[in-house]
Formats: structure tokens, C-alpha cells, sequence
């Protein structure tokens, strides 16, 4: 008897889910995060700040209904994200999709393009992104702005001239190197050497003697997940003895609570955690408590992303407009500005932001060094 | 719903051609080759190619991206099917890691890691498969052409040939059988074919990056092959089927974290491989020895 | 001295040579398996070789079967030579075998087995084999001739020993050679299959067949060979009509003392 | 200096690969077994010696040996219970290459389930290179790895030399006509390849985990370089697969000496290629061809 009461139980309340789920005043938007695989850590970084928003957007009840998200696990694979992506376009009918790495964006800005979704990138920083059509926004500066932060940085305040980049063969180490080699040459630097490693490498022995053979200053990595540890490991076993630099890829706890790291100096957008605004304060304290973790400029992107999209949907109930790809486009052109973590956060035509950057150092927690103001 | 199942049925039909194909080499000329993502890969970037450069047209795609396919797979068949089968296995999979590096290296073709995005739908003769319910349907015809084909040949004496050189080689030898002629000519169907799956699932995806044709691909289908039955015409497809669906059917289970998904859908096609091999070799579709 | 054993030819009386072996050497490393055997294998008749194991009787098979090649020496078809050939050419020009482990196709049935080895292009379309109701009507006849009818649609692998060894002699019969390498063809046989299998061979040499065999059992080698060739440790010794090598005491001391 | 460098890298390495090489090739050899989970062997090896040294600080021999304890049962239970009943139905090379396989995927993924699929590294002060002329720098673990390699081999060479099951395995590997002359059990002497094949590699494992660090998916890459060395060395010779496995180390850093990293890893490749087309049976081995 006990056990068909708890089936009865069951059976109604999963009804009661469906018909919840049902309900027309109630928006979903989907994310493809990598939440399985090698770089599994960033997408449960990214989706601890998305629940976080989901929350706060629910708790403030800005929209009709309650927000919710559908993920999806891209593996960090263009093929497994353009899988999720149809997957989200056409069965979850999303008109707003949470992107992360610049493979699988670039991947599926196509189907984002074609279905009139939109796709919003808060974690890759390739420079391509910002050519994807008006259907792909970044909420996130991309890398070409962390180098030419960091290049000026490194040679005029620290005096170190001679780079050598270490850098994955993919869309994002490419722009890095074209833009390493393009800002360098103008501030007295040099890039002496860039060295390209297969995404899959795990050994760098033979690497780090090419490095010291280079002699230079300072070593900039391009790398992300696992394998960034892995190289500065090596790197530094290996009698690398030179300063290291890196992107955003580096903030990541396994970078910060990685012993040869200590001293490493890393770009992020600049955030000010302590910062007076209440949207940032929230954020600053509400993470921390939830995840038990500091916040990064990674989980902040991706709480603005959700916040974004808020705002957006809020704007278009109250006109009476459906929440399509289309309409959250012609809001975001029409609105133009938004607070968000951070501060203010003004969209160029491109659909990329720009912001202040901010130079960290690996010191068990990152400590902020510099801050470049916005170009 | 609908749509989505469009979606998997397509990738289900890209899979199982490829899965047949590979079935063709290794079921019935006894090839083993763990370098058939490469030709998939050669097929998708040929199409892509031509796409991208000069025209959406499948009648041109097709046969070029066949002809590459199959002329690469011929000039290194040439000097590695002289050698015994083991060493074959480890030729293609130091041939598949070489050609891996060449699609991620050669960025002017493949677009290197970053792929090749923005791929324009196929058409045929003008009218361009855009709705995925068409698409497939051309995939769908596609692969029903490809089995029957496949099976037509397989009972020829084109696909005795074959047998007999996978049964006993220096027999098929004495009796006269160009042997390398015939392993070369298969190797070129199977690879040709193959590319024709490529060509598909680049003008699907409309993107292609050297993922999608590594060593994993390469074993993927090597999987769909064995759990559905080395040898037999519809093993690969149920393989093909089984392995394609199993992911997606596993995010609907409610109680798998996550973050495990990827890791348990290859738990269950890894242990499916040894617990096959241990009490059913020929796979689910495989006849059972001493029956027939 | 053994050498002196060899037996004068008298051509005025021999049928015309089909294969001739000049001078054939073949070394795996430094042991040398055949080593300077002259020979001919003469049209029509079953010339059969004996010889101890280990005598390089095989081996000479896989030297004119092309699966090996010889170290040294010629081997000449009806004069011309064939070393280098590959062994499919070789089997088109005439010249078939059989396996002394069989090497059936295992897992196709017993018509494909047969049917296949008629079907010897590599292309579909099979000029030399006939229309594809002609084929399976010689598969059926050749069946039928080594009693296999029955087991038409049976896998190779399934056929009981006896079975196996008749499927063997049947896709040789499929061959349309001219001259067929038995390597022992009867070894295993019981008395009834035995008494087939030699019915059967009877009746392809009337048919015309040349016939090379490996053979053990002194009563078949007695019971069907034409001509006696005695090899040991790679080298012929005698080479002769069987009354000639089956008389020499020399000879059966070899054979026997390492057999026994 | 970066030449020498290199091929001091290269050696380092080198040395690793022949060992886990030697550790394939015998079981190879010995079995006919393609034993595609000997990467997982490593794996495994590598990951309950982190484990036990860095995460629950366990005294480092203790770590060490039970290391070697698991690895020597996975591989005797693999035998026992996967490629026995394999070979009893079926036994064709390909049946048992899938489900070694398998094995492999199931251990990787297991493993990612386990510790994590992310980078780790067991910190040691034996990694840490020091100047020994300028611009050279050699890390503990390079002597390590070259003197255990050596003692290693030479160990096994005694083994094999020496004792009854030795002298069997070492017959059976070199050639498979003496293989029931000695009257031993084929299974005694199938379960002490795999036992003695699996020891191999727990060097090789615990080193790695110190110098390069470990993730997950190492066992795939281990196993294709066992494989390609196994194959250039020539099947069936260990003097073989550990002088390929030293050669396909240093090709692998001396490529860096020219071309760019990503071509390193495909020059192994090359190297394995070249071998199979033009000398099948690799340096020591015998013609393997049909």
C-alpha cells in the first residue's frame, strides 16, 4: 500500500512539474557550457554564477514567470555544441542561448544566425567572435584587448622586451600571437619566439628548452583548461626561470592553487569587487557564500549574460512584444546601456563590449596589480 | 520534438554509412583499419571546401570528394595492405594521429582548429536542402543506396572475392585471386563511400573542425561496427543507431549528475565492447557460430 | 653416392614435361629447405613425393606456387619461367593446390567455396568463368562428384574432417588447372573416404590432369603414383618409376628410419 | 647546447617509453594478446600512487608497492577474466583487441569519474631540474628514470634467462614453434607475462606523475607510443621495443630542434610508418610479412 501511495505521489507531482513547465508566462533560456570532459571545471564555474542570476532575476520576479535554464554539455567540442545548440533551438524553442570557448561559439554562430537565436559568449575570448553575425554577443572583452593591456605592462612598467608565447594552434592562440606580434614592435618589445603546441600535448620538456634557448624576459601562455598547468609546470621544473603571463584562461583555481604558478601575471576584465554598486555588491557576497568561492570575471560575465537577457525580456513584456531572437536584438540596439557587474556596460555595434582591464598576479588568490583603463 | 528527432535521425543516417562502409572494409575483406574518421574527415573538407569556395552543388561535391577520398586511401593502401594484418591496425592509427596533425595544421584548407564555419546547405540541381526534414530525407536515401549497394556487392563475386581473402589469403592466392587488386579496389569503395558521409555531415552541421575526425571518431565507429555485428548488413546500422541515440537518451535519465554524462554513455559503450566480445563476438546482429 | 641413385631418363618414352625444376635452392637464414632439386613433373601422370618430414616437400609446392621465392634455380611452365610470378598469376596459368591444413574459406558456405575460385576476376563481370547459371551448374556437378550436394549451404567451418578434406579437392576441381599440387590430400581418412578419394582422383588424371602429391602412406603411393620423387633435407635423392624407389633398401632405410 | 638538451629530454623520456614498451612487447610476445589496456595499466598505476603518496601521504616505497600490487592484479584479472573467455569462443586477434579496448575506455572514464579529468601533478622536489653546465638542465628524475630503466631491463633479462618460466615466456615471445616443448601450463605462463608485463610500467607511471603530471586520458597516448615502439623495435624482440621506445623519445624532442611542436608527436608516427612499410619486421625482428 505504502509504496503505491508513494507511486501515486510521484506520478502527481511529476504532472504538476509537466503542467508547471507548461505554464506560457514562464521563460526558458538554454546554455552550452562544457560540463563533461577535460574542461568540465569551467562549466561548473560559469553555471554556479547562471543559478546565481536565475535566482536573483525569480527572487525580484522582473519577469512574468519564472526563468529557468536548460543545459546542455558541450564537452568544449564544436560537435557536441552544435548538437545542444539544434537541440536547444528546436526542442526547448530557446531564443537565447549562454555560449562558452571560442570553438564551439564559432561553431554554432551558424544555427544562431540561421534560427534568428541569440548567442551570447561570456568565457571565450577570440578575437572571431566579434565576426559572427548580429546574433552573437559577447558580454565578455575579447583577447585582443587583455594583449594590448598587458604588452604596454609588461615592457614599459616591468622592462621586460623580449616575449616568447607558448600558445595552442586554435583561432584564439592565433590572435594572440598576430596581436603580440602587432603591439609589441611599437612599445620596443619583441616577440623572439612563439611556439605552437597541439591541444593535446602533455609534455613540454623539450618545449621549455626551446623557451630557454629564446632567452626571454617573460613567456606568455595561451592556453586554457588542464593544459595551462601542465605547461607551467613543466615549464618551471624545467629550469624556466622568467616571468609568466597569460590571458583570462588563467583565472581558474587550479592555476591559482598551483605552487609554480605563484608570481604569474594574468589579465581579466576589470571588475571591482568592492565596488559600491548594489548589482556588484550582491553578486560579490551572494557568490561567495553560495559557491564558497571568490568570484571571477568568468562567473561575473556569465551572471551579466542572465541579468542581460532579464533585462531585455522585462523591457519586451512590458511593450507587449514576444521574447524572440529577434525582438531581445532590436532591445539590446535599443537600450544600448545596462548596469551590470561591474558597473555600466555599453555595447558596440559589433555586439562586443569593451571594458577596463585589470593585470592579476597568481599569489595563491589572485591579487590585482594594475589597472589599464578602457581604450 | 519533431525537429530534434529530425536532428539525431540525420546524424543516425551520417553514422551508419559510415558504420556500413567501415563494416564493408572489416567484415568482408578483413581490413582493420582505425583511420576511417580520416576519410570521413577528407570528404567533409573537400565538400566544405568547394562550398565555401566555388558552389553549393552536391553533383560536384560528391564525386570530388569521393575521387580524393578514395585516391589517398589508394596510394597509402598500395604499400600497407602488404603487410600482416596486426601491422595494419598500428599503420592506420599512426596514419589516423598524422592525419589529425595535417587537418589541424593545414589551416588554409581546414581552417585548423577553428574549422571551417558557415558552410552553405547543399543543392541539387539548384534547390538547396535547407529544411532539415529534406536533409533527411537526402540522407535517408542516401544510406538506404549505400546498404543496398553495399549488399549487392557483398554478393557478388566481387564480395566472395573478398570473403575468401578474409577467410584464408594465400588460398585465395593459389587460386588465382588478385589479391591486392581486390583489397586495393575495396579500400577505395569503402573510403570513397565514406567520404560521401563527410560530405553530408559538413553541408548538416554547415561547421567541421578537426574534432569531429580524430582517433576518437576513428573508434566510435569501429564500436558501432562491433556491438552491431562484424560482417552482416544490418549490424552496423543497429550499431549505428544504438551508439548515436545512447547519448542523448542518457540526458534523459534524471538521476545521472551531469557532469558524468560524457563519462557513462563511454562506460556503457566500452563495457558493451568486452562484455560482446566475451559471450557474443559476432555482435547483436551476428548469426551464432554452428547455426547457419 | 647418392647422388648415383639417380635413374637415366629415357626420353623416347616420356610424356611431355608440364613443370621443370632446374637446379631450385631456397635458404630460410642459413638452413637450407630445398637445395638444388632438379626435377619434372610430366604431363598426365600423378607423380607423387615421399620423403621424410621436414624433407622440404612443402616447401617446394610454395617455391612453384609462387607464395615463396627461391634462393636460387629456375622453374619453368611449358619452358617459360615463372619465379618472380606472383601466385595468382601463377594459379592462372594452370597450376592449382591444395593446402595441407586446408585453409577452406571458413566462414562461407561450401557452394561459395567452390564458386568463388572459379570466379577469378577481380571485377564483376567474370568473361572466363561463364554465365552465372553456367557457374553454378559446374558448382553443382563438382558437388555432386565429391558427394558435398547436401551440404551445399553448410559454412566451411561447420563440415565434419572428411568433409572438409572433399571440399578441398572439389574447389581444386573448380580451378580448370592443368596441374594440380596435392599436399597430402588422403592424410586422416577413413578407409570408406579413403577408397572415394582415390576414385576421384582416378577419375580427374583420366580427365587429363597432371598431378603432383605429397603423400605419407606408402599403400597410396604405391596404389596411384606414376612416378616416385624421394626428397630429404631439402635435396631429391631418387627420382624414378615406383618399383625403382620403393625397391631401394637405401632409400626405405632413410624413410622409414626417421619415421619410425 | 638546445641539441644536447633535447636529447637529454629525449632520453629522460626515451627510457620511460622502451620500459612501458618492454612491458607490451612481453605480453605481445608471450600471449599473442594486443593488450590495448596496458595504457590503462599505467593509468591506474600512476593514479593510486598519487593517491596514496600526495593526497593521503602514505611513506613513498609503501606507495610504491602498492602500486605495483594493483597494477600486477589488473592485469592477472584481465587475463583471467576478459581475454581467457575471449579466447575460449572465439580468440581472433581482432575479438580480443575490442574488448582490450573497451577495457580501456571503461578505465579511463572510471578514472575521470574518480580523481577528477583535470591536471594533477605529485609535487616532488626530484622534477625540479638543476644547472649542471649552462644551459643544461637535468632533473633528478632523468637519472632516475635511466638507472631504473636500466635495472629494470637487466632484471628482466636475468628473469627471463634464468628461471624455468622465464626461459618459457622468453621462448614463446621469440618463437611461437617452441611453444610445448617445456610442458609448462600455458596459462601459468600467460598469467606471469601479464603479472611481470604490468610491473613494467609502474616506473614509468610513478615518474610521470611527478614530472609531467597526469590527467585522465594519459593511458591512450602511453599505449599508442607502446605500440609504435613495440612495432619499430620488431615484435618479439624486448631488446627491440626498449631501444625503439628510447629512439621514439629522442625523435620526439629532436624534432622540436627544427620544426614546430605539433609535429612532434606525428614524427613518432612517421618514424612507426616508415618501419612498417619498409622493414615490417622492425630492427631485431624476424620477416612478418604474411
Amino acid at each position: 500500500m505504502g509504496r503505491l501511495r508513494k507511486v501515486a505521489v510521484l506520478a502527481f507531482s511529476l504532472l504538476v512539474a509537466f503542467a508547471g513547465q507548461a505554464s506560457a508566462q514562464d521563460l526558458r533560456i538554454g546554455a552550452i557550457f562544457p560540463l563533461s570532459g577535460a574542461n568540465a571545471d569551467y562549466g561548473d564555474l560559469y553555471m554556479g554564477a547562471t543559478e546565481l542570476a536565475v535566482s536573483h532575476l525569480n527572487d525580484a520576479k522582473v519577469l512574468g514567470g519564472k526563468l529557468s535554464i536548460a543545459y546542455e554539455d558541450s564537452q568544449a567540442l564544436p560537435q557536441q555544441g552544435v548538437i545542444a545548440m539544434n537541440k536547444l533551438v528546436n526542442v526547448e524553442k530557446v531564443a537565447y542561448v549562454l555560449s562558452a570557448f571560442t570553438g564551439v561559439s564559432k561553431a554554432i554562430s551558424t544555427t544562431a544566425a540561421r534560427s534568428h537565436t541569440v548567442a551570447v559568449n561570456g568565457g571565450g575570448v577570440g578575437p572571431d567572435l566579434a565576426e559572427l553575425g548580429e546574433y552573437f554577443w559577447n558580454v565578455i572583452p575579447l583577447a585582443n584587448f587583455e594583449v594590448r593591456a598587458m604588452a604596454p605592462y609588461l615592457v614599459q612598467k616591468r622592462g621586460l622586451k623580449r616575449f616568447v608565447l607558448v600558445y595552442v594552434d586554435d583561432p584564439l592562440g592565433q590572435s594572440i600571437k598576430r596581436e603580440l606580434e602587432s603591439s609589441l614592435a611599437p612599445l620596443g618589445g619583441a616577440l623572439a619566439e612563439a611556439l605552437s603546441v597541439p591541444s593535446n600535448a602533455q609534455q613540454f620538456s623539450g618545449i621549455a628548452a626551446r623557451v630557454r634557448d629564446a632567452k626571454p624576459d617573460v613567456v606568455y601562455i595561451a592556453s586554457f583548461g588542464a593544459q595551462q598547468s601542465q605547461i607551467v609546470k613543466q615549464l618551471r621544473d624545467n629550469g624556466v626561470t622568467q616571468q609568466l603571463a597569460s590571458y583570462s584562461g588563467f583565472a581558474i583555481p587550479a592555476i591559482a592553487s598551483l605552487p609554480e604558478a605563484k608570481g604569474a601575471l594574468f589579465t581579466t576584465q576589470r571588475i571591482d569587487w568592492n565596488s559600491g554598486d548594489p548589482v556588484t555588491k550582491r553578486f560579490t557576497r551572494e557568490y561567495q557564500t553560495r559557491t564558497n568561492r571568490a568570484p571571477t570575471a568568468y562567473a561575473a560575465n556569465y551572471y551579466n549574460a542572465v541579468l542581460l537577457f532579464g533585462a531585455l525580456a522585462s523591457a519586451l513584456q512590458k511593450a507587449g512584444l514576444p521574447v524572440t531572437g529577434e525582438n531581445l536584438l532590436a532591445k539590446r540596439r535599443e537600450i544600448g546601456t545596462f548596469d551590470l557587474v561591474g558597473g555600466r556596460v555599453t555595447f558596440e555595434k559589433d555586439g562586443t563590449i569593451r571594458s577596463a582591464m585589470q593585470i592579476n598576479e597568481v599569489d595563491g588568490e589572485p591579487a590585482v596589480v594594475e589597472i589599464v583603463a578602457t581604450p | 520534438m519533431i525537429a530534434y528527432l529530425v536532428n539525431l535521425a540525420t546524424l543516425v543516417c551520417i553514422n551508419a554509412i559510415l558504420a556500413v562502409t567501415l563494416n564493408f572494409i572489416m567484415g568482408y575483406a578483413g581490413i582493420f583499419s582505425l583511420a576511417h574518421a580520416v576519410f570521413f574527415g577528407v570528404g567533409a573538407y573537400v565538400a566544405a571546401f568547394i562550398a565555401l569556395q566555388w558552389t553549393d552543388s552536391l553533383l560536384l561535391q560528391l564525386p570530388a570528394a569521393m575521387l580524393v577520398a578514395g585516391l589517398i586511401s589508394v596510394a597509402l593502401a598500395l604499400p600497407a595492405l602488404r603487410v600482416r594484418g596486426d601491422y595494419f591496425v598500428a599503420a592506420s592509427l599512426g596514419f589516423q594521429v598524422l592525419a589529425a596533425t595535417v587537418f589541424s595544421e593545414w589551416k588554409s584548407v581546414t581552417g585548423g582548429i577553428g574549422g571551417l564555419v558557415g558552410i552553405p546547405p547543399a543543392s541539387i540541381g539548384g534547390h538547396a536542402f535547407t529544411d532539415p526534414v529534406e536533409f533527411l530525407a537526402l540522407a535517408g536515401v542516401t544510406l538506404v543506396l549505400v546498404v543496398v549497394l553495399t549488399a549487392t556487392i557483398v554478393r557478388s563475386s566481387f564480395g566472395r572475392s573478398l570473403k575468401a581473402i578474409r577467410d584464408s589469403e594465400s588460398a585465395a592466392l593459389a587460386f588465382g585471386k588478385n589479391v591486392a587488386l581486390i583489397k586495393t579496389l575495396s579500400v577505395f569503395y569503402s573510403t570513397a563511400i565514406c567520404a560521401v558521409a563527410g560530405v553530408l555531415y559538413a553541408d548538416y552541421l554547415s561547421f567541421i573542425n578537426v574534432e569531429s575526425f580524430t582517433i576518437d571518431a576513428s573508434t566510435l565507429f569501429m564500436a558501432m561496427v562491433i556491438v552491431g555485428g562484424i560482417g552482416t548488413v544490418w549490424g552496423p546500422v543497429v550499431g549505428a543507431v544504438l551508439l548515436t541515440l545512447l547519448p542523448a537518451a542518457l540526458t534523459y535519465l534524471p538521476f545521472l549528475p551531469r557532469t558524468e554524462i560524457g563519462s557513462v554513455q563511454q562506460m556503457i559503450y566500452g563495457l558493451a565492447m568486452v562484455l560482446l566480445m566475451i559471450f557474443k563476438p559476432d555482435g547483436l546482429m551476428g548469426i551464432k557460430r554452428g547455426e547457419a | 653416392m647418392l647422388q648415383a641413385l639417380k635413374l637415366p631418363v629415357q626420353p623416347m618414352t616420356e610424356p611431355m614435361t608440364l613443370l621443370e625444376i632446374a637446379n631450385l635452392t631456397k635458404s630460410f637464414g642459413g638452413v637450407k629447405a630445398v637445395e638444388d632439386v632438379s626435377l619434372h613433373l610430366r604431363e598426365g601422370i600423378i607423380t607423387t613425393l615421399v620423403g621424410p618430414n621436414g624433407a622440404g616437400k612443402t616447401t617446394l609446392f610454395n617455391l612453384i606456387t609462387g607464395h615463396l621465392r627461391p634462393t636460387g634455380g629456375d622453374i619453368r611452365w611449358q619452358g617459360q619461367s615463372i619465379v618472380g610470378t606472383s601466385p595468382w598469376k601463377i594459379a592462372r596459368l594452370g597450376v592449382a593446390r591444395t593446402f595441407q591444413d586446408l585453409r577452406l574459406f571458413s566462414h562461407m558456405t561450401v557452394f561459395e567455396n567452390v564458386l568463388t575460385v572459379m570466379e577469378k576476376s577481380a571485377w564483376f563481370w567474370q568473361s572466363e568463368a561463364g554465365s552465372v547459371s553456367e557457374r553454378h551448374r559446374r558448382v553443382h556437378e563438382i558437388l555432386d562428384a565429391t558427394r558435398l550436394l547436401h551440404k551445399a549451404d553448410v559454412r566451411a567451418n561447420d563440415l565434419a574432417y572428411a568433409e572438409r578434406k572433399f571440399l578441398s579437392m572439389a574447389r581444386i576441381m573448380a580451378t580448370n588447372a592443368k596441374m594440380w599440387l596435392l599436399d597430402e590430400p588422403a592424410s586422416g581418412l577413413d578407409p570408406r573416404s579413403y577408397d572415394r578419394f582415390v576414385a576421384l582422383l582416378r577419375s580427374e588424371v583420366r580427365r587429363g590432369i597432371t598431378i603432383c602429391i605429397i603423400e605419407h602412406n606408402l599403400e597410396i603411393v604405391v596404389s596411384i603414383s606414376d612416378r616416385i620423387s624421394f626428397l630429404d633435407q631439402g635435396r631429391l635423392l631418387a627420382d624414378g618409376e615406383p618399383e625403382e624407389i620403393l625397391g631401394n633398401p637405401e632409400l626405405s632405410s632413410i624413410y622409414f628410419g626417421e619415421r619410425s | 647546447m638546445l641539441l644536447l638538451q633535447l636529447i637529454i629530454n629525449g632520453i629522460q623520456v626515451g627510457a620511460l617509453y622502451g620500459l612501458t614498451a618492454v612491458g607490451f612487447s612481453l605480453i605481445f610476445g608471450a600471449t599473442k594478446i594486443f593488450h590495448f589496456a596496458h595504457g590503462a595499466s599505467f593509468a591506474i598505476s600512476a593514479y593510486i600512487f598519487y593517491y596514496l603518496y600526495a593526497v593521503l601521504l602514505v611513506w613513498w616505497p609503501i606507495s610504491i608497492l602498492a602500486s605495483c600490487f594493483v597494477v600486477v592484479a589488473f592485469g592477472v584479472a584481465l587475463d583471467r577474466y576478459v581475454y581467457g573467455p575471449i579466447q575460449s569462443t572465439d580468440g581472433s586477434f581482432f575479438t580480443i583487441f575490442v574488448g582490450s579496448f573497451g577495457v580501456a575506455v571503461v578505465v579511463q572514464n572510471l578514472i575521470g569519474t574518480v580523481f577528477g579529468r583535470g591536471f594533477i601533478s605529485v609535487p616532488s622536489a626530484l622534477s625540479k631540474s638543476v644547472e649542471l653546465a649552462p644551459g643544461l638542465y637535468v632533473a633528478p628524475a632523468a637519472g632516475i628514470a635511466v638507472v631504473t630503466a636500466v635495472a629494470c631491463f637487466v632484471g628482466l633479462q636475468l628473469f627471463l634467462g634464468r628461471t624455468n618460466i622465464g626461459i618459457a615466456l622468453r621462448a614463446l615471445s621469440e618463437s611461437s614453434a617452441l611453444v610445448r616443448t617445456f610442458g609448462l601450463n600455458p596459462k601459468a605462463i600467460s598469467t606471469c607475462a601479464f603479472a611481470l608485463g604490468s610491473l613494467l610500467v609502474v616506473p614509468a607511471a610513478v615518474l610521470t606523475s611527478m614530472t609531467s603530471g597526469l590527467n585522465a586520458a594519459i593511458g591512450g597516448r602511453v599505449m599508442l607510443i607502446s605500440v609504435a615502439a613495440t612495432i619499430v623495435g620488431g615484435v618479439g624482440s624486448l631488446r627491440g621495443a626498449a631501444c625503439a621506445g628510447l629512439l621514439l623519445g629522442i625523435a620526439e624532442n629532436l624534432a622540436l630542434w627544427r620544426f614546430d611542436p605539433q609535429w612532434s608527436e606525428a614524427v613518432m608516427f612517421l618514424i612507426l610508418f616508415a618501419f612498417i612499410v619498409l622493414r615490417p619486421s622492425g630492427f631485431f625482428g624476424r620477416v612478418a610479412t604474411s
